[in-house]
């Protein structure tokens, strides 16, 4: 089959056709997931409807996504500074776990604190806890050349159970029954919402870093030296640049800002540490800096999509849809939006030579 | 069952709407699959009752906005079903004043919010009777999930039930640290087993430890649901959740106008809980020692931790003939002498 | 601890390592074709869920075996048609594979929760093996499938080391261009090794609902899928250091509760921490003392092959 | 048997994008002659060769092998019609060993036997008067073994149509004598063979017939004899006139750079270069004339700082580096050109303002702040697009789509304008055209003239002779002799690189 065929490479340099076959990507997407509904006994518009309604339907259901896309576009942003410099960051979940400890320990500790203190300093605490769960991977990779890849999701673990051990011991609320959970957070904890919704500042945080990374990336020193030591470290090398400090640095940063992830997250909804807190944002957020191609400001909308996703995939479920078949759902989009990338850099077309006249062919 | 979403506004106030949330997926065959039994059971007691049901909704983030968005389809009751729950079910609440809210094995309560639970420990006593009994060796083994009240409650009341019917009986403790991993719990009993234990008992959803104690000949007392099929050979009996009654009870009452928030802690008396039906491998005497036990703690004032009760160290902890109340029974944070292991931080 | 439980425990680690070695293997298999495929998570749910139910309709745990093999290895031919084909990243597929491989299983096994294995794999000693001091009870006195995956640590070494194909292989995994350039066709191999790869991982999760605990939950692999991608690097892509390391991990993973019921207390938590702790330390042990060829990652892992491009 | 044609391509087009880097191809190659393709870079040679070996497909035209029409889909079929190609870049397994490399893909039995193996591949090869040695690992071998087992690859798998793309570029001049003599008895036995170089004296040495391409078009097709070196380059190019500035030069007696007993050792950790010292004055060529893997990568890099000195030590401008980093030692006025462009000078992926500023793009006329001044940069770019006559369609593309000849403009662009103290320059015209050579070497004057210390190395004897003030040939990483070029003759340093012997 694939012999008859023709694959080559372009520069799609048309925006508009590059956002066509993306959208084409998710249109697949939804008539393959139609057919499976149909198969499964639901009504695949009904279905798609609620999905899409409950994430982007009402004003509810877009604050809700955009309390989704906080952690998630934050966790994006700091994976993306690390994938820049070709370090397969995948503890981002590691680090929100982190990032939510020291912020917690911090509220926890100076409860009584104003607001206008309070909150800087966890944000700070959960920049360094993060960075310090990144951190171990990094000396690691740096002076030994570990991979990465491994040691950072070993680290995710890690954390998790670092939280477990957190709130299930030293940290449990001496008021909550012993239940492994710590004690609710002083109101100056708080981060401030929007009127009535659970919107909280950390959109703000959160764009407000997007724009920032761009910048840090694109437009700096330091942001140019991660790209060339990213696109090969012996040109850094040869370039007079410390990659060895760089790859430290670059994925304290990464980690860190994850670790806001986690801080925004216990803050601004949760309000106290518990067991699993993140439903493993820090892995959507592998695949949201992906599809954003690790531009920032790409990541916005990304993981604005991205939460819409999951909260429509929880609202398909008061459609009677089970659990299971949301996240199929999800798959099957995921898997389409990545195919449809090829053919932003691919063009196909059918070997013409088969089909030209001529005298007798030989091959293979 | 689907109908249209004009359709839907229209028979909106034809039948009642009630809803459940489930931290994990209604296939876990334990915890959540047990109040989606009673879920089910409350469907076929009320056949003008439409309940709704959202699975594996984590306790961070997601459970308050799920909340909001089944009070929002027009629920008149929800019942959320785990105890990480209990802050969004509060802030939740405030805002749907109409809606009722019940909310499994917490300690917060309103106007519209109640919460409810059952006194597990009874059936466990019971069942640590029934292992007491049955083991050869006087070892007996309890895989733990985690050292919360609800587990810690349990292991205690089964010590004690085993106690009361064999002095010599000791209960090992082995943690998991797991709600839901099969391998390892089957893991973690056949390690109480190669310690010598004979009868093993769980505290997780899944079948691991039953086929652990099938395995080596030896005896198993499961939980949550009926868990005989997984190990037939094995299997004693298990104390199980019964939800439907209390669900049945709850809309009943509520749509009649007569509900009350309240703390809800129903026991053996109120079928909440149970002893699941014991197998040919219980003998009749323990069978009948089991009956007395049950119709002791149903009619009488006696309940399963009425002193003199002491704890690992040797300390009273309760006084002859005193009881623990339902606030130190909901924070217990001790073991009761007979049982061996520690409370692991 | 005398020797019966010394023998009890590591028997247990066989066990415990059994499920992870099947995916560790495939996953071995898999990333020598340069491919990186990280739903082994999803792939070992897929071979749990329809192994059992074959094994359900079927009443032959056989059969359940097979086609937990086939279902892994056409549920990784997703994977392999996005990263070979479409050349799509192979870190985000292979994470959107589980999150697709976790919903498909619990969908396919809605009707069989609660129901036991009718049928299973159980122990069987081998004859005169299992009659070897020590070393008799803890190797040969286990399940069929065990014993297939020490045939399959063989296997796959004379497939890797000793076969025209195990050199191809190799090829296409260290320079795909190379390869191409002999008349290899790449991506025809690579196909094959990743589907080779969801085999595997399929035979590890059947391993789980046929064997170890047999009855079908949904999420009952409980991360083993990652703890066996993260094994592939423990054992630098060697199938007998994988079989060294998956017994370790087992062994790792049992060894707290053995602890517990001698009164040792170590918290549960620090116990589950230490197969991890202990993975990241001997990495970074091996990579500070690196330097043969031999045992570095293949050379295009990770990268799709495009004969057009540079 | 002569006239029996091998391969007629007819009317070939290929298009890159929208781009057609082939147009209306003709070529045509006859068993046992050997065939020179000629071209500037970028000319669409290696294009065509590539679409004869089924690795590219034609958009157009059709392609004849053994006199039948063929429509290959992949290097297999091209295989099994009997093409084998060399590419420039080799196309070898590092960590496999020469004979599994060899029968790679091509043996049909399920297990493999490597002794019986490597005993096949060792007759095979001692048939071809080809030395290889079987069971070692590809990475342990220099250029020129690993040439000669893509030969055997080729051969084994029955080509009798060979094409090597740029073979000479990498060789030393022996090695080259020995490869021409390889080809021409392969071309004895009846295989006709392609070879692509951008070195007149070998075509004129070599070939039978030449056929050149110019801009993706055929230019004509000559035999040899009926041509010679201007003739040819004058259908590559158009006119061309080469006048070389050697005037200016101005010597001085200042060193700029003085390498003082170094030792330096290779990655594997064995000593590579061993208690070498010279210098290079200010406004002086120094040439190193060594066959590759004698310890010039080494040197090099010691100088660049990016390898640690073991003994001895390195004065730039009579500082020691021994102590500095690679910033440090950039800073203190040193100019790298690596042997390796886009492994090392250049970012492929990165467009050519950031490659430019790659050295200083922490110095003030880049940067404000912490913020890269990419306006201003790209300004300086334009200049220098200019200044080098860089083609280049789209300035902010990725340079990776660039040729050759135009990504080693950059290269030498950007270490040129730092006025550099010291410049290295490793290999600098390597695969380049004609034009483009010259215009490297000139650029190479001009810092001498302006009074840099420059450190050329390269393997063609001929440019070294002509262009060096003062000559050091090595071997084994030791000096084997310093001489100027005027007392010498290219033979005498063949022997010094060759044996070690001074004189
Ligand atoms: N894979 C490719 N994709 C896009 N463009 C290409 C590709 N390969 C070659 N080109 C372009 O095609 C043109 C011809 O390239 P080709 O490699 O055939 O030149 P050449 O004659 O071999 O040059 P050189 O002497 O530098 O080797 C060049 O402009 C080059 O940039
Ligand atoms: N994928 C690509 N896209 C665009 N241009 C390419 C691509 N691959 C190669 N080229 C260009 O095609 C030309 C020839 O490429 P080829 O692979 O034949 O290497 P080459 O002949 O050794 O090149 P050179 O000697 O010029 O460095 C080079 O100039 C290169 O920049
Ligand atoms: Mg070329
Ligand atoms: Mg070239």
């Amino acid at each position: 089959m694939q012999k008859y065929l023709k694959v080559e490479k372009r520069n799609m340099n048309n925006q508009y056709g590059m956002f066509a076959i993306r959208i084409g990507g998710i249109f697949v997407a939804l008539v393959l997931g139609a057919i499976f509904l149909i198969f499964s006994g639901h009504a695949p518009i009904d279905v798609y409807v609620t999905m899409i309604d409950g994430a982007f339907g009402s004003a509810y259901g877009v604050n809700e996504t955009i309390v989704k896309t906080i952690p998630l576009l934050i966790a994006a942003l700091g994976v993306s500074i690390a994938f820049r410099m070709k370090l397969w960051n995948i503890g981002a979940e590691g680090q929100i776990y982190a990032g939510g400890i020291m912020a917690s320990g911090v509220a926890l500790s100076f409860g009584d604190l104003p607001s206008l203190l309070l909150i800087p300093m966890m944000m700070i605490a959960a920049f360094l806890g993060g960075a310090l769960w990144a951190c171990v991977p990094g000396i690691a990779r740096s002076f030994w050349g570990t991979n990465e890849t491994i040691t950072t999701l070993m680290m995710n673990y890690v954390g998790i159970l670092w939280v477990d051990y957190l709130v299930f011991g030293p940290w449990k609320d001496p008021k909550g029954y012993n239940f492994p959970i710590t004690a609710e957070f002083s109101p100056s904890a708080f981060l401030p919402t929007f009127g009535g919704t659970r919107v909280h500042i950390g959109i703000v945080i959160a764009i407000l870093c997007s724009f920032v990374i761009y910048i840090l990336l694109n437009k700096t020193v330091w942001g140019y030296e991660i790209r060339v030591a990213g696109e090969n470290s012996d040109v850094a090398k040869y370039a007079g640049m410390n990659v060895t400090k760089n790859i430290i640095l670059t994925l304290m940063v990464s980690g860190g800002i994850a670790g806001i992830a986690g801080m925004t997250e216990v803050s601004g909804v949760i309000h106290r540490l518990q067991s699993n807190f993140s439903p493993g944002y820090g892995y959507s957020a592998i695949i949201i800096a992906w599809l954003a191609r690790l531009n920032p400001i790409a990541a916005i909308f990304v993981s604005f999509l991205f939460g819409g996703l999951i909260v429509g995939g929880y609202a398909v479920q008061t459609s009677g849809l089970p659990a299971s078949v949301a996240l199929m759902l999800q798959g099957l989009i995921l898997f389409c939006v990545l195919g449809a990338e090829f053919f932003t850099g691919y063009r196909v077309s059918i070997d013409k030579r088969f089909f030209s006249k001529g005298e007798a062919k030989i091959n293979g | 069952s689907q109908k249209s979403t004009a359709d839907e506004s229209k028979t909106e106030d034809e039948k009642y709407k009630v809803a459940f949330i489930y931290v994990g997926p209604v296939g876990d065959a334990g915890w959540s699959y047990s109040h989606d039994a009673g879920k089910e059971y409350l469907l076929k007691e009320m056949p003008d009752v439409e309940a709704t049901y959202i699975e594996s909704v984590p306790e961070g983030s997601d459970s308050e906005r799920v909340l909001t968005e089944l009070a929002e389809k027009g629920n008149q009751i929800i019942f959320a079903t785990s105890f990480g729950y209990m802050d969004s079910v509060m802030n939740v609440a405030k805002k749907y004043p109409d809606v009722t809210f019940i909310h499994c094995s917490g300690y917060k309560t309103d106007k519209n919010v109640a919460t409810y639970f059952g006194r597990m420990y009874q059936p466990r006593y019971l069942s640590g009777v029934v292992a007491a009994k049955k083991t050869a060796s006087n070892v007996i083994g309890y895989v733990a999930a985690y050292p919360i009240p609800e587990v810690i409650r349990g292991i205690n009341a089964f010590t004690l039930g085993a106690k009361s019917v064999n002095p010599d009986a000791v209960v090992k403790v082995v943690w998991t640290n797991t709600w839901y991993d099969p391998a390892k719990e089957k893991e973690a009993a056949k390690s109480l087993l190669d310690a010598g234990a004979d009868v093993i008992t769980q505290h997780q959803d899944t079948p691991g430890p039953q086929q652990a104690a099938q395995e080596q000949n030896a005896f198993s007392i499961g939980y949550n649901t009926d868990m005989s099929q997984f190990a037939p050979e094995a299997y004693l009996t298990a104390p199980v959740w019964n939800w439907g009654p209390y669900y049945v009870d709850t809309v009943k009452a509520v749509r009649a106008g007569t509900w009350k928030s309240a703390q809800y802690w129903g026991g053996l008396k109120d079928g909440v809980v149970a002893l699941a039906p014991m197998t040919d491998l219980v003998d009749e005497e323990t069978k009948a020692l089991v009956a007395k036990e049950e119709k002791k703690i149903i009619d009488t004032d006696w309940d399963v931790f009425t002193g003199i009760i002491k704890d690992q160290e040797g300390n009273v902890k309760v006084q002859e003939g005193q009881q623990l109340t339902d606030e130190e029974l909901l924070s217990m944070d001790w073991f009761v002498e007979g049982v061996e292991g520690k409370i692991a931080e | 601890m005398d020797n019966a439980i010394i023998i009890s425990t590591l028997s247990a680690a066989v066990i415990a390592g059994t499920p992870i070695l099947y995916a560790a293997l495939g996953e071995i298999i898999c990333e020598k074709s340069g491919n990186l495929n990280l739903g082994v998570e999803g792939m070992m749910l897929i071979g749990a869920v329809c192994g059992f139910k074959a094994a359900v309709l079927s009443n032959n745990p056989w059969v359940g075996f097979l086609v937990a093999m086939l279902a892994g290895g056409l549920f990784s031919l997703i994977h392999a048609f996005l990263t070979i084909t479409l050349k799509s990243s192979q870190v985000v597929s292979g994470l959107a594979l589980t999150i697709f491989g976790t919903g498909l299983s619990s969908f396919i096994g809605k009707s069989m929760i609660g129901i036991p294995a009718p049928v299973k794999f159980s122990k069987v000693a081998i004859p005169i093996l299992s009659k070897i001091p020590f070393i008799g009870t803890i190797l040969f006195h286990q399940d069929v499938l065990v014993y297939i995956s020490y045939m399959m640590i063989v296997a796959v070494w004379i497939y890797l080391y000793k076969t025209n194909m195990g050199l191809k292989l190799k090829a296409v995994g260290e320079n795909p261009a190379a390869a191409d350039a002999v008349g290899i066709y790449v991506s025809k191999i690579q196909y094959i090794h990743v589907f080779i790869g969801g085999v595997f991982a399929g035979a590890g999760g059947a391993y789980l609902s046929l064997a170890y605990s047999p009855a079908w939950l949904e999420n009952m692999t409980a991360g083993r899928g990652w703890i066996a991608v993260s094994l592939v690097i423990f054992a630098l892509w060697n199938p007998v250091r994988a079989l060294v390391g998956s017994y370790i991990f087992g062994g790792l993973d049992i060894l707290g509760y053995r602890a517990q019921t001698l009164g040792i207390t170590v918290s549960p938590i620090f116990m589950k921490m230490i197969p991890y702790l202990f993975t990241m330390g001997v990495l970074i042990f091996i990579s500070a003392k690196k330097g043969n060829r031999n045992i570095a990652a293949p050379g295009a892992l990770g990268v799709s092959y495009s004969r057009e491009e540079r | 048997m002569k006239e029996k044609r091998l391969v007629s391509m007819k009317g070939i087009g290929k298009k890159f994008g929208d781009k057609w880097v082939n147009e209306q191809v003709e070529f045509e190659l006859r068993a046992g002659e050997i065939h020179a393709l000629l071209g500037e870079n970028g000319a669409g040679k290696s294009t065509l060769m590539n679409i004869l070996a089924g690795v590219y497909k034609q958009d157009a035209g059709q392609l004849l092998l053994h006199g039948k029409e063929a429509i290959l889909t992949s290097p297999k079929d091209a295989i099994q019609n009997g093409v084998g190609m060399i590419h420039q870049h080799f196309k070898l397994v590092e960590n496999l060993t020469a004979s599994e490399n060899i029968i790679l893909g091509y043996k049909k039995t399920f297990f493999l036997n490597r002794k019986n193996i490597s005993e096949e591949i060792l007759k095979f090869s001692q048939k071809y008067g080809l030395s290889i040695n079987p069971n070692d690992y590809v990475y342990h071998m220099s250029v020129g073994e690993k040439q000669r087992i893509e030969i055997l690859k080729a051969l084994y798998r029955g080509a009798d149509i060979l094409i090597l793309d740029e073979p000479t570029a990498v060789l030393t001049p022996q090695e080259t004598k020995e490869l021409f003599d390889i080809l021409r008895k392969m071309a004895d036995r009846g295989c006709g063979i392609v070879i692509i170089t951008h070195k007149m004296k070998e075509v004129m040495e070599i070939a039978d017939r030449i056929t050149v391409l110019r801009k993706g078009r055929k230019e004509g097709t000559v035999l040899k004899r009926e041509v010679d070196e201007q003739r040819l380059t004058e259908m590559m190019i158009g006119k061309y006139a080469s006048e070389r500035k050697m005037k200016d030069r101005q010597v001085t007696n200042e060193v700029g750079l003085e390498i003082e007993n170094v030792t330096i050792k290779n990655d594997k950790g064995f000593v590579a270069v061993e208690n070498m010292s010279f210098d290079v004055k200010k406004g002086e060529i120094v040439g190193i004339a060594g066959i590759s893997g004698n310890g010039q990568k080494e040197l090099a890099e010691a100088i660049a700082g990016l390898r640690e000195i073991e003994k001895g030590n390195i004065k730039i401008d009579h500082e020691g580096i021994k102590e500095k980093n690679p910033r440090q030692i950039i800073d203190m006025g040193l100019s790298y050109v690596p042997e390796d462009r886009m492994g090392m000078g250049l970012v492929g992926n990165m467009d050519i303002t950031d490659n430019l500023i790659l050295k200083d793009y922490r110095k003030k006329k880049a940067r404000k702040g912490i913020f890269i001044q990419k306006k201003k940069v790209r300004e300086n770019a334009k200049d220098v697009i200019d200044q080098f006559e860089i083609k280049i369609e789209n300035i902010d593309a990725p340079i990776r789509t660039l040729s050759g000849g135009n990504l080693q403009k950059i290269l030498l662009g950007r270490e040129i304008l730092e006025d550099p103290k010291v410049l290295i320059a490793a290999y600098p015209v390597r695969g380049l055209d004609i034009a483009t050579t010259e215009a490297v070497y000139d650029l190479l004057l001009e810092q001498r003239n302006r009074g840099c210390a420059v450190l050329f190395i390269s393997e063609d004897l001929d440019y070294i002779m002509q262009l060096s003030d003062r000559i050091v040939a090595i071997e084994g990483g030791k000096v084997a002799g310093i001489v100027k070029p005027d007392e010498t003759t290219v033979e005498e340093i063949g022997m010094m690189m060759l044996d070690g012997q001074v004189g």
